[in-house]
């Protein structure tokens, strides 16, 4: 290796790689989750409140957080993806590889996580909460 | 780990590198057994059906709507569940002096950590024992949805309480026997990750059946 | 890509180390050693056929339901047995046929496909394929006893609780589904583990054949799924038996919770089924176009979106049970765009074949049956997404038509191109292409006659899962069409099923790489050794048969820490760049899996017929075995690494 | 609505493009004679659904043909191709036409489904009529709000204007679904839920249970019988009368044998001492589409059949076979189709 690599940058550089691969689709879950549960459970029980906060601010907020967290794992994933290429490196190609294709992968589920948080977000503007 | 004089610049160094491509690049996690694997996999999909049963309980919960708990039933008593958290949270600890010691080779602590897991699991479960005779009283599992949900969690986590018994009694049985040593305690490490699941999923039960009814 | 045999390739070390693997690895021929094996290849081949065997009993419920529809008001079935009979199709199709054959295929090819010896677990292998036959026939059992399940293979509630359908019917299927579970979680862990761990060295990441990303991604799946589905049916268990209150309404419950426990299993399971199928077709087709596949890491993508939108869409199964719109909103986006990861999976396969050349054998002509069917399957899997439309088609023949086309022509297809691409390499025979492409023709056309009225009877009002339905309505001629692509469908199956003995009585010997492959099952006899390669290769490409650097590894001078003829032994590598860590020693035949499984299903009988004495001695019969099974071997204080 | 006169026009006279799909559909969508069709729309929320069905129909085909035309391209010409494709990116192909084309398709159709999906939560105006519809195993009992009486199997509506019905049941699920008029809406154990019906057109239209409910699932249909305003509302009136009285002496000795059978545990006949609440009722009985949802038509000898021994045309439901002597059963027909 070129470059000296303490024990703590490789497991935050192994670690933000992951981040780049899973975390628009973990915000994503997240999203889905609190967004759906919010939504369901509050209407059932008649509520268009939850806890005097309104109804429509925490679907905006389960919308707006996940999104900017799917964000941040797309900036981390392009960053990724651009600074590991397979013949950029020190001669490991195979580590260089796996990594290349972990960010390209991570590229493109945070876009599909994003259009899936913003799609939410469209829905939760054209409909009221708790029309059935 | 990394150097203690200029601590703030080692971590600004450790920051460029690890986003530059060869910290990207590394492996993590790396180099863990098949064990380590089978045992992790197992309590990522055990740890599943409990999120899924605490998700039931919320659910449930809320399209009841208040009063909960329903039909006059009282709120959770705290005491006795806090000192079973007491009982059973820290027993992790002798696991984890037990993994230690046979990792310098000391089988005396091995089997030393192993049988205070042993009393401190058997002392909560004899403490659910006592709460359940008190609480079979007022109501059971049949009383309504959540009699069932109370005594489902509980006794569902009760039977991962004795199965991890079970296991920590298998290992004792094993290490009686003479098989581990500093470089064969595969199976102390796993057992360990087991009991560590089943305390962590107490805490989320403590939150979930006894404190949260209270929010 | 000529074929070529693995002498020419040059595989094998000396004659005394090739006399060593097989005294460590050949069993004897023995009965023990028959219900003993470990071998992987053994236990794949067993999930496969018994697979089929409850295919063929799923099958036949299937004919009997379309002899019945037939024409209107007809009395071939009562409504009892018509409903035993469409619960017991769906129930096995989806959990005894598609998931078990599917981890049939994985277990033959896996370790073949990424260059080692055995699973990870072997002896939990083999446990795994003990329970789901012991499973099956304790589920199939209760059709001839008339105590089928019979609420729908999604058994809503209240109708499946005791007030509404007493009797065994729903015990059989709570209980016959947990304890099929064992075996599928046992199998996915497996899995993950062996391919994670047993790579052979070089195969990073990013040289992961399709076919094992698809295993694994499916696995992940059933590990976050099952627990679902089994604490659904555990619930569901517990109001029966014992008067729990989950699901009863007047008592608190709430029968939707059984709704959406049920689909947070059952819509990842749809891909659960799917997915592996889709790794089939990315292994066969690129090998019929002479080329790699296109935009490999595009397709890898689609395999890690799936297995994680698909746990985000469940809620497009209640569209119609009344929930705020705004909910449906959501789930309907992500069941939108869920089509993506599909589509690009589709045009990776259309783009393979247009830059390839294509070779049009029988395996390929499923390939190519898969997608006409599959393209359709996913046009109508669109506009369920939408929840407009899918109130007006849902539970109806529609839906029946839509999921056939996904799960027939999604799973089956890929399973028979499967069942003949690998054929050769499974049982060391060629088949007669002639009998396959007949049977391919039949299975095609007889398929779409069979499912492609059901649109357009479901578009006319026809709901599913009627025993019966009056005439003059519109649906006579449809359901008459239906019933003949049944019997057409049943006979291009059995031709399938005549090709295969066919070949194992009469076929040629297959070569080791009859078609040219490019992942390195191709690159071992046909059938594999029972240690699968005498020299464990070193991959150095993402197609490492069609690579000379691969090749030349398993050549003369290889080095001994890849024969590892000393012992049972193979390889561990590094998780996900594989790189060499240590050998390690596999273990033996035995009996204790079986043992257990039997155990088990004591104790699932004793649980069904309320005799719970018997269940818990035989609980503690698996206990015991399993920890005599896992007991650490006896090793001396300084091999173990005591000091003092 | 601005949509209504274009809507009626279209009904009138089938486009050319929806003949042809429905051509490639293998049916005869318009004349599917007696089809309760999804195509053939009578109401106003089925209308919405079967266009949209066209639209996506029509996209499903485009999309069909384009994958079937490379399909078979790259089966006629890649099998023994003269030259090499390699010079274009495979890839971006694959970018393009798998992911780029389709999102935008998707994009589009994703916006009208919630667009349909917000129109069919409520009719344009706040309906006047309120249909309660109770689900059992296996029928359909109908109440009106506000009106004493009750029918089964048989909805009727005005034409012309929304209904709201709200949808409860007695036992497992069902789901309330009348293919030419609205989407499908369940019943679930515990909550009640509502839907609402708009015809466009007098006329029959038929419902089923679309959720699988048991045993006798199957027959477990009922007839929505949209009529203009003043002729529902007559009907309505009439509902809550008592049963009329018999008008002849076969009649009069049937009506004798009701009410000494057990019939009466379970049946209401509307002023009469006849007051179960188990099955039915039956005071209109007579004026029937059919006997046991959809089991069999409603005239004498199936009625007869149905009293003698309900087991053999419906088997498993709530009714036992009745002990009626063989002489009595002609006037207990009689009397049971004069209720009207």
């Amino acid at each position: 290796m070129s470059e000296r690599l303490s024990p703590r940058a490789a497991l935050v550089g192994g670690l933000l790689l992951w981040f780049a691969v899973l975390g628009g689709v973990s915000a994503w879950a997240v999203h889905a989750l609190a967004a759906w549960s919010i939504d369901e459970l509050a209407c059932e029980a008649g509520h268009d409140n939850l806890a005097g906060f309104p109804l429509t601010g925490a679907i905006a907020l389960a919308v707006l957080l996940p999104a900017a967290g799917a964000a941040a794992a797309l900036a981390a994933s392009v960053l990724a993806w651009r600074r590991v290429r397979p013949n950029h490196g020190d001669g490991d190609e195979r580590s260089t590889g796996r990594a290349h294709l972990l960010a390209f992968v991570g590229l493109w589920l945070n876009t599909l996580a994003l259009a899936m948080i913003a799609l939410g977000g469209v829905a939760a503007l054209v409909l009221p909460p708790c029309q059935r | 780990m990394s150097g203690r004089p200029d601590r703030l610049g080692t971590t600004a160094g450790d920051l460029r590198t690890a986003t530059g491509p060869v910290g990207l690049v590394t492996e993590e996690p790396v180099g863990r057994s098949t064990a380590w694997w089978g045992m992790t996999l197992f309590i990522t999909t055990e740890g599943t059906l409990f999120a899924a049963l605490f998700g039931s309980y919320f659910y449930l919960r809320f399209q009841h709507g208040a009063p909960w708990p329903p039909d006059g039933i009282a709120e959770p008593e705290l005491l006795l569940p806090l000192i079973m958290t007491a009982v059973l949270v820290p027993s992790s600890l002798p696991v984890l002096w037990a993994e230690a010691g046979i990792r310098r080779g000391r089988r005396w602590q091995l089997r030393a950590g192993l049988l205070g897991t042993l009393v401190m699991g058997g002392t909560f479960l004899g403490l659910q024992g006592i709460e359940y005779s008190e609480i079979l009283r007022e109501y059971t599992f049949t009383t309504n949805v959540y009699g069932s949900l109370f005594y489902a969690i509980t006794t569902f986590h009760g039977a991962h309480v004795t199965v991890g018994l079970l296991m920590v009694c298998w290992l004792l049985a094993a290490s009686l026997h003479g098989s581990f040593g500093t470089r064969r305690h595969e199976r102390v490490r796993v057992v360990g990750y087991y009991w560590h699941f089943v305390d962590a999923v107490w805490v989320a039960i403590l939150f979930t059946v006894y404190l949260s009814p209270r929010l | 890509m000529s074929s070529s045999t693995a002498a020419e390739r040059g595989t094998g070390p000396d004659p005394a180390a090739m006399a060593a693997l097989d005294s460590h690895w050949a069993a004897a021929p023995t009965l023990r050693n028959w219900f003993a094996t470990v071998d992987h290849k053994r236990i794949g081949r067993r999930y496969l056929v018994t697979a089929a065997l409850f295919f063929g009993f799923a099958g036949a419920s299937a004919l009997a339901m379309r002899t019945q529809l037939a024409g209107p008001e007809a009395g071939v079935l009562s409504a009892r047995e018509y409903n035993q009979l469409f619960t017991m199709h769906g129930t096995a199709m989806i959990f005894l046929f598609s998931t078990p054959m599917l981890f049939g295929f994985g277990n033959f090819l896996v370790p073949l496909m990424i260059g080692t010896r055995d699973m990870a677990f072997p002896r939990l292998n083999a446990f795994g394929y003990w329970v789901f036959l012991f499973a099956g026939l304790f589920m199939w059992a209760s059709v001839p006893a008339g105590a089928a399940p019979n609420g729908g293979w999604f058994a809503y509630v209240p109708l499946t609780d005791e007030r509404h359908t007493p009797g065994l019917h729903l015990d059989v299927y709570t209980l016959g589904l947990l304890f099929l579970g064992i075996s599928t979680t046992a199998g996915a862990i497996n899995f993950i583990v062996t391919a994670l761990k047993l790579r052979a060295p070089g195969m990073s990441l990013n040289r992961v054949p399709i076919f094992v990303w698809a295993i694994v991604a499916t696995a992940f799946m059933v590990l976050f799924a099952l627990p679902v589905l089994n604490l659904d049916n555990a619930l569901l268990f517990l109001d029966r038996r014992f008067d729990t209150r989950f699901f009863e309404p007047e008592r608190g419950g709430n029968v939707l919770l059984w709704q959406h426990l049920f689909w947070i299993f059952g819509h990842p399971d749809v891909y659960i089924i799917v997915m592996p199928a889709l790794g089939i077709v990315s292994a066969v087709l690129p090998v019929f176009c002479r080329r790699g596949i296109v935009g490999y890491p595009l397709v890898v993508f689609s395999i890690v979106a799936i297995a994680i939108i698909s746990f985000g869409v469940w809620v497009h199964h209640m569209f119609a049970t009344g929930l705020p719109q705004l909910s449906y909103g959501f789930f309907s986006a992500a069941s939108t765009v869920i089509t993506i990861p599909s589509g690009l999976q589709i045009f990776a396969w259309l783009a393979t074949m247009l830059f390839g050349r294509i070779v049009l054998s029988v395996p390929f002509l499923f390939v190519v049956g898969f997608l006409v069917t599959f393209v359709i399957g996913g046009f109508t899997g669109v506009m369920f997404a939408l929840t407009a439309f899918d109130q007006q088609t849902t539970d109806t023949y529609f839906v029946v038509a839509h999921f056939h086309y996904v799960l027939f022509g999604g799973a089956v297809f890929p399973i028979l191109a499967g069942i003949y691409y690998w054929l050769p390499k499974i049982t060391g025979r060629m088949f007669d292409a002639r009998l396959g492409r007949w049977a391919f023709w039949l299975v095609f056309l007889g398929m779409n006659l069979t499912f492609f009225p059901m649109h357009v009877s479901g578009l006319l009002g026809m709901p599913r899962r009627v025993y019966t339905y009056s005439g003059g309505l519109g649906w006579d001629a449809l359901n008459v069409l239906a019933t003949v692509g049944a019997y057409v469908l049943a006979v291009g199956l059995l031709l399938v099923a005549i090709g295969v003995v066919h070949a194992l009585r009469r076929g040629d010997p297959a070569p080791d790489d009859p078609w040219g492959g490019d992942s390195l099952e191709w690159a071992t006899s046909s059938p594999p050794k029972p240690y699968n390669f005498a020299v464990i290769p070193r991959v150095r490409s993402l197609h490492p048969v069609w690579d000379p650097a691969t090749a030349e590894s398993t050549g003369p001078g290889a080095d001994e820490d890849r024969i590892l003829a000393e012992g049972r032994r193979t390889l561990f590598t590094s998780e996900f760049d594989g790189r060499p860590e240590r050998a390690v020693e596999m273990p033996e035949e035995t009996l204790k899996p079986l043992v257990a499984a039997v155990g088990l299903l004591v104790l699932f009988l004793g649980l069904l017929f309320a005799w719970y004495w018997i269940a818990a001695g035989s609980g503690a019969l698996v206990a015991g075995t399993l920890a005599t099974w896992l007991w650490p071997p006896h090793r001396a204080p300084e091999e173990a690494g005591m000091t003092t | 609505m601005a949509g209504r006169g274009p809507q009626i026009r279209r009904r009138r006279s089938v486009p050319i493009p929806r003949a042809v799909g429905c051509g490639l559909l293998l049916l005869l969508c318009g004349c599917a004679g007696g089809a309760p069709s999804t195509l053939d729309p009578g109401g106003v929320g089925a209308r919405r659904v079967a266009d949209f069905w066209w639209l996506l129909f029509w996209i499903s085909v485009a999309v069909f043909v384009e994958v079937m035309a490379l399909l078979v391209w790259a089966l006629v010409f890649r099998r023994h191709p003269r030259r090499r494709l390699d010079r274009s990116d495979p890839v971006r192909f694959v970018v393009v036409a798998g992911a780029g084309l389709p999102f935008v398709v998707l994009l589009a159709v994703y916006g009208l489904g919630l667009r349909d999906l917000a129109a069919l939560a409520q009719p344009e105006t706040p309906p006047a009529v309120t249909v309660e519809v109770t689900g059992h195993k296996w029928w359909w009992e109908v109440r009106y709000a506000g009106v004493d009486g009750a029918t089964a199997n048989e909805i009727r509506i005005p034409v012309g204007e929304p209904v709201r019905v709200r949808l409860r049941t007695a036992d497992v699920l069902h789901s309330f679904w009348v293919p030419q008029l609205m989407p499908k809406t369940d019943l679930i154990a515990g909550k009640i839920r509502e839907t609402w019906l708009h015809a466009e057109r007098p006329g029959e239209y038929r419902g089923q249970c679309a959720e699988y409910c048991g045993l006798q699932h199957a027959h477990m249909a009922f007839l929505v019988v949209a009529r203009p305003r003043a002729e529902f509302d007559a009907w309505l009136a009439r509902l809550a009368e008592p049963a009329p009285a018999p008008d002849s002496d076969a009649e009069r000795r049937g009506r004798q044998a009701f009410l000494q059978s057990a019939c009466v545990a379970c049946h209401t006949v509307r002023g009469t001492s006849a007051t179960g609440t188990v099955g039915p009722d039956l005071s209109m009985l007579g004026a029937r589409w059919s006997l046991g949802a959809g089991a069999v038509p409603n005239d004498g000898g199936h009625l007869g059949g149905w009293i003698a021994n309900s087991q053999t045309v419906k088997p498993g439901n709530a009714m036992p076979p009745q002990p009626v002597d063989a002489a009595a059963l002609p006037d207990l027909i009689a009397y049971l189709e004069s209720l009207r």
